[in-house]
């Protein structure tokens, strides 16, 4: 970047599965608000708005003209970005850009979802859909299908058992009862998991599979002659690195999740994961890296990311799982809030994790805080074909 | 393999995107909605900063930035700021054409509202017109429990 | 009092034409009038494009219309991946239960190599998931020339083959 | 600005009332093929030395393709993989505004901008009704055609705009899109033609209203460093500004433009503009209604409040008047929303290296582009080039 920028403000807003009392606009205000009052800036401090939201989802085209009535962004410059599962990166990413840019002060970035307001359903399928192609059921179980090769393929190549993957996602539970803005809160047993019904046969189970949620973030970010003034605990954005797979057609393959790139949907997290720890000189991540943030929709692809992220060797995930080092208290601790697997309203998902590694190097995250002293972390996204991760310090 | 790529009459396929979606109103306009429907009142809610009355009333005063507090009662009729008539059926409005539409600023309040006209004659339209709120007998806590605006007699 | 929070339901019916476009009209003529699957090869890397498509994602590079880039694959293949979805989705308006619920698979069709065509997506005869598994060989059941209307269901499902 | 960023090159398909034949990945990839081999550059990771692409924006609307997240359809069309690929979700001129901002903050060098829309394959008004809060105004059935047409009425009540002066922007529009053969309609109208077309929504009436438009547009944008490298002729982006209206519709004077005025103040501001009436050599504007043209030029400082009007009268606005506007036809001429911003900085960058044709501007130096998303301009977006 040729200016250095730093998130400076952090809103999270409660998430849940029903929020009959507030409105998209409601919801939004709160995060901005939270995260004014974070940064201790006035909306008069911020000069653009960048929005990111599946618009398909509550159905509002242009969603960004309404939140317009809850964002602050009267008068001021933005626009609204949609990538898909990684849109909260996405938008960050914008916001950071801009704030790099050298023509903004400040700049809020806000991701959401309120998936009580549409068939999310519905509309997710129509992204494999087209109809001279479509013979498979359309399901809800939408991209679980994707996670059913993600897991056959971890099976087939011994890096994982089921129990580990249940013991894992024991894990994120056990985080997230002590994270307060996390959707799904209630400590899970082994057994609990293993016992739930399959979503996918043969491998995927409704407690593998991340939530449906309700809820907003919204991030600050400003560059660093401004940041250094708004706050003593700026979290520097060092770098950001996105990637597609972009080979394959999504009508035929995404449904099952792999073709000409083998592995289709995971190709963009190991290839944009790579590429961050090369330009940033990251040969030994365990050791560089203080903390990570997975985006982990489902089990079996946080057990994956294990490998993808290079905290263990190849089919070793089973073993990392096991010797407890990712645990709030471990020497490598992963997704301390609980992960997507515990919260997931789309559109702020992958916004989510940057802002909870900026709370976990701020020493903010209160119960969830991680117990070693972390200083660098990183953050990833994914979403269908597509895959993002950055860099975070909190010094220069 | 005869085909040539460019010369293809490709094949189109109609298929809908048919869908439903519940939008949530929040507090503050689900209080205005229910007023509408239980009094056939229509509410306005101030701003502190800029003192302005927002009907129809929203949670937060876009312009200052400012949560809005303070509900104030508005006249049901008011002086037409601008207007429009549709002379053909437009796909999501159920009445027949021609269908007119029209901003109202409302006695008491600082914003127009905008809603259907009706009773009246689409040539005598005129901006300043004064005109009234006409609600329906069956009202279910929405925009539509008011039928339409008729002119002030 | 419990407050009351209001909600305004629509129901969006967005008529939609999708276009195949020339190069998905090209695969879905040669299935309908030929019961041939047909894909195309990068000039390039060699790679194959099932269906058959514009450009090479890899390359980046158009493939042109030429006959030696046209590629006509076999219609028998090897289980890549299979799964079975235990709860089908329902139209959002009516309610009704949407779809096939047969195991579905991902095929690599004969003559193509893993990582080099993309595994074609179907539907599987079989409908015990105990009995599917991972390399099990399949052929395409072709629905009858009348029922055929060029779409991939021209392709009624794959049956279990018992030949290597 | 602290660094330059140039565009290198720009594509546009024919617009036309229907691309049935073609998919949307046949439709990009013809304007993402030209505007490569036009640049001479290909994507970054496809090269050993040197340097190529290494972003890509995208712009399309999920609605308008009835897909969620509708990029995902045309990754192999935009040379996505292992590349970053961010949509935007608003009209084209926004996506070049975000790549000069992603080549502005270093992190990018060139970026490729892609936006695409087929009008022809569903219906317009229904989306647009989506478009509105789903509380207040979209349970009333209107799109942004009524908006509009609002915004027409109280535009002509305050400043005494009249129909006629709507009506010869038309036709001023029309006889220049002859000259643009990406342009949909090639056909001249005399202004009694569009006074007499069908009434829409009063005081709109069929023919002051853009033509339903299926097409695509991609241009690519450089580093000052890389443009050098690859043309002798960039067209240089000298100023950005965009910005947010309220969104309800009764919130604000719907004759005036505050949040055009606002992002048209930081284009110039960036640009070093201080009399945009001397300054600006053509303007490429967003018409996607006759009297928009009339209202936006007041907003840009063509002229005062109210005097849209006036300008149109003594021919201010022709090629060869004082601020030529829309020479290229404009959006009256046919092409489709959202693809519209980008298609105007495509005009524009065309009039900047002389290349337009018989629509060229002589002498042009400096070119306002502009787009607009939300209903009646809730949102502007403006970029000035320079030669």
């Amino acid at each position: 970047m040729s200016e250095r920028v730093a998130i400076v403000g952090v809103g999270i807003t409660e998430h849940k599965s029903k929020w009959p009392g507030r409105s998209q606009v409601e919801i939004v205000n709160e995060a901005v608000q939270l995260a004014l009052e974070d940064s201790q800036l006035n909306m008069k401090d911020i000069d653009a708005t960048i929005i990111g939201n599946m618009e398909l989802f509550e159905g509002i085209y242009n969603v960004d003209m309404w939140m317009t009535e809850g964002d602050g962004a009267y008068l001021k410059s933005g626009m609204k970005i949609n990538t898909g599962g990684t849109v909260g990166a996405s938008t960050f990413f914008t916001a950071v850009e801009h704030a790099g840019s050298g023509l903004f002060n400040a700049v809020l970035a806000v991701g959401w979802e309120k998936q009580d307001e549409g068939s999310s359903a519905y509309s997710l399928r129509t992204v494999h859909e087209n109809p001279f192609l479509t013979v498979v059921a359309p399901s809800r179980a939408g991209v679980g299908i994707v996670f059913n090769k993600w897991a056959q393929d971890m099976l087939a190549r011994k890096s994982v058992t089921e129990e580990q993957i249940a013991k894992l996602r024991v894990q994120a539970s056990e985080n997230a009862s002590k994270n307060p803005k996390a959707h799904l809160r209630n400590i899970l047993t082994v057994e609990d998991v293993m016992n739930s019904p399959f979503l996918v046969a043969p491998t995927v189970r409704y407690l593998h599979i991340c939530p449906t949620s309700i809820g907003a973030v919204a991030l600050i970010i400003a560059p660093e002659e401004r940041a250094k003034k708004i706050t003593n605990k700026p979290v520097w954005v060092v770098d950001h690195v996105s990637s597609h797979c972009g080979v394959d057609s999504m009508y035929i393959t995404a449904p099952a999740g792999g073709g000409m790139a083998g592995p289709t949907f995971w190709w963009p997290s190991v290839d944009s994961i790579r590429k961050l720890y090369k330009r940033n000189g990251i040969t030994n991540p365990c050791k560089q890296i203080d903390i990570f943030e997975f985006y982990d929709p489902c089990a079996w692809v946080l057990a994956e990311g294990f490998e993808i992220m290079g905290l263990c060797e190849k089919n070793q995930a089973g073993r990392l799982i096991d010797s407890g080092k990712t645990r709030i208290d471990g020497q490598i601790p992963i997704n301390p809030s609980g992960g997507v697997l515990c919260t997931n309203a789309i559109g702020d998902s992958a916004m989510m994790r940057p802002a909870q590694v900026a709370l976990q190097l701020r020493g903010d995250a209160g119960d969830y805080q991680v117990h070693k002293k972390v200083s660098r972390g990183v953050a990833h996204g994914l979403g269908g074909d597509f895959a993002t991760a950055c860099l975070l310090q909190n010094y220069l | 393999m005869t085909n040539k790529i460019g010369e293809l009459e490709a094949f189109v396929a109609d298929k809908p995107f048919e869908t439903w979606f519940l939008n949530y109103a929040g507090a503050v306009c689900s209080e205005f909605l229910a007023e509408l429907r239980d009094n056939k009142r229509i509410l306005g809610i101030r701003c502190p900063q800029c003192n302005r009355v927002l009907v129809p009333a929203r949670p937060i005063c876009a312009m200052c930035f400012r949560k809005t507090e303070g509900w104030k009662e508005v006249s049901d009729s008011g002086a037409l700021v601008t207007h429009t008539t549709v002379y053909h059926a437009l796909p999501c409005q159920e009445i027949e054409p021609p269908i007119i539409y029209g901003i109202i600023l409302l006695d008491g309040a600082d914003t127009g509202l905008l809603h259907l006209l009706g009773e009246v004659n689409p040539k005598n339209l005129n901006i300043g017109m004064r005109f009234q709120a006409v609600f329906k007998e069956v009202r279910k806590g929405d925009i539509r429990d008011i039928k339409y605006f008729r002119p002030v007699k | 009092m419990e407050k009351e929070f209001l909600a305004v339901r629509s129901e969006v019916r967005l008529p939609f034409k999708q276009s195949a476009g020339q190069y998905l009209t090209k695969f879905l003529m040669e299935l309908r009038n030929n019961t041939r699957i047909i894909g195309n090869k990068c000039p390039k890397c060699g790679r194959i494009n099932l269906p058959p498509n514009i450009v090479c994602g890899w390359c980046k590079i158009r493939v042109e219309d030429k006959p030696e880039n046209w590629v006509e694959l076999s219609d028998k293949g090897t289980v890549v991946t299979f799964l079975e979805i235990t709860e089908r989705d329902t139209d959002p308006l009516t309610g009704k239960l949407l779809g096939r619920i047969n195991p579905g698979a991902q095929i690599l069709l004969d003559g193509t190599e893993a990582g080099r065509c993309t595994p074609l997506y179907h539907i599987l005869e079989e409908t015990d998931i105990k009995k599917i598994y991972i390399g099990m060989r399949v052929q395409a059941v072709w629905r009858p020339r009348e029922e055929r209307v060029g779409d991939l269901n021209d392709i009624l499902y794959f049956r279990t083959s018992s030949d290597k | 600005m602290a660094k330059r960023v140039a565009i290198v090159a720009a594509a546009q398909t024919k617009y036309e009332q229907s691309k049935e034949n073609l998919s949307y990945e046949e439709l990009v990839w013809e304007v993402v093929e030209k505007v490569t081999q036009d640049a001479g550059l290909t994507w970054a990771d496809r090269i050993t030395n040197g340097f190529g692409i290494d972003s890509i924006v995208s712009c399309s609307e999920d609605y308008w393709d009835a897909r969620v997240i509708c990029q995902f359809a045309i990754q192999r069309e935009l040379g996505a993989h292992g590349m970053p690929e961010t949509k935007v979700c608003a009209d084209g001129a926004n996506a070049v505004y975000l790549a000069a901002i992603q080549i502005l903050s270093g992190r990018y060098d060139v970026v490729l901008v892609v936006s695409h829309r087929k009008e022809s394959v569903t219906m317009r008004s229904i989306i647009e009704n989506c478009g509105l809060d789903p509380i207040y105004m979209r349970p009333l059935g209107l799109d942004y055609a009524v908006a509009a047409a609002m915004q027409a009425r109280r535009y002509m009540f305050k400043y005494g705009i009249n129909e006629e002066q709507c009506a010869k922007v038309v036709v001023k529009n029309r006889k220049n899109g002859k000259n643009n053969p990406f342009a949909q309609l090639h056909s001249e109208i005399a202004i009694e033609d569009v006074l007499n077309s069908q009434v829409l929504a009063e005081p709109i009436k069929a023919l002051d209203v853009k033509p339903i438009s299926d097409g695509a547009c991609a241009l690519i944008l450089a580093s000052e460093e890389k443009a050098r490298k690859v043309t002798a002729k960039p067209v240089w982006i000298k100023g950005i500004g965009n910005c947010y209206d309220l969104h309800y519709l009764g919130d604000r004077d719907l004759a005036d433009c505050n949040s055009l005025e606002f992002a048209a103040k930081q284009a110039y501001s960036m640009a070093g503009i201080t009399n945009p009436k001397k300054d600006i050599d053509v303007a490429e504007i967003f018409d996607e209604y006759s009297y928009q043209e009339l209202l936006w030029a007041e907003g840009f400082g063509f002229c005062d409040r109210g005097k849209g009007g006036d300008m149109i009268d003594r021919d201010a606005t022709e090629i060869g008047g004082e601020i030529p506007m829309n020479p290229s036809g404009g959006l009256l001429s046919g092409v489709p929303s959202g693809v519209a911003g980008m298609a105007r900085v495509a005009e524009g960058f065309l009039q900047l290296r002389n290349e337009a044709g018989a629509r060229q501007v002589g002498g042009a130096r400096t070119a306002l582009t502009h787009g607009v998303t939300g209903s009646c301009g809730q949102a502007h977006c403006v970029i000035i080039l320079g030669n």
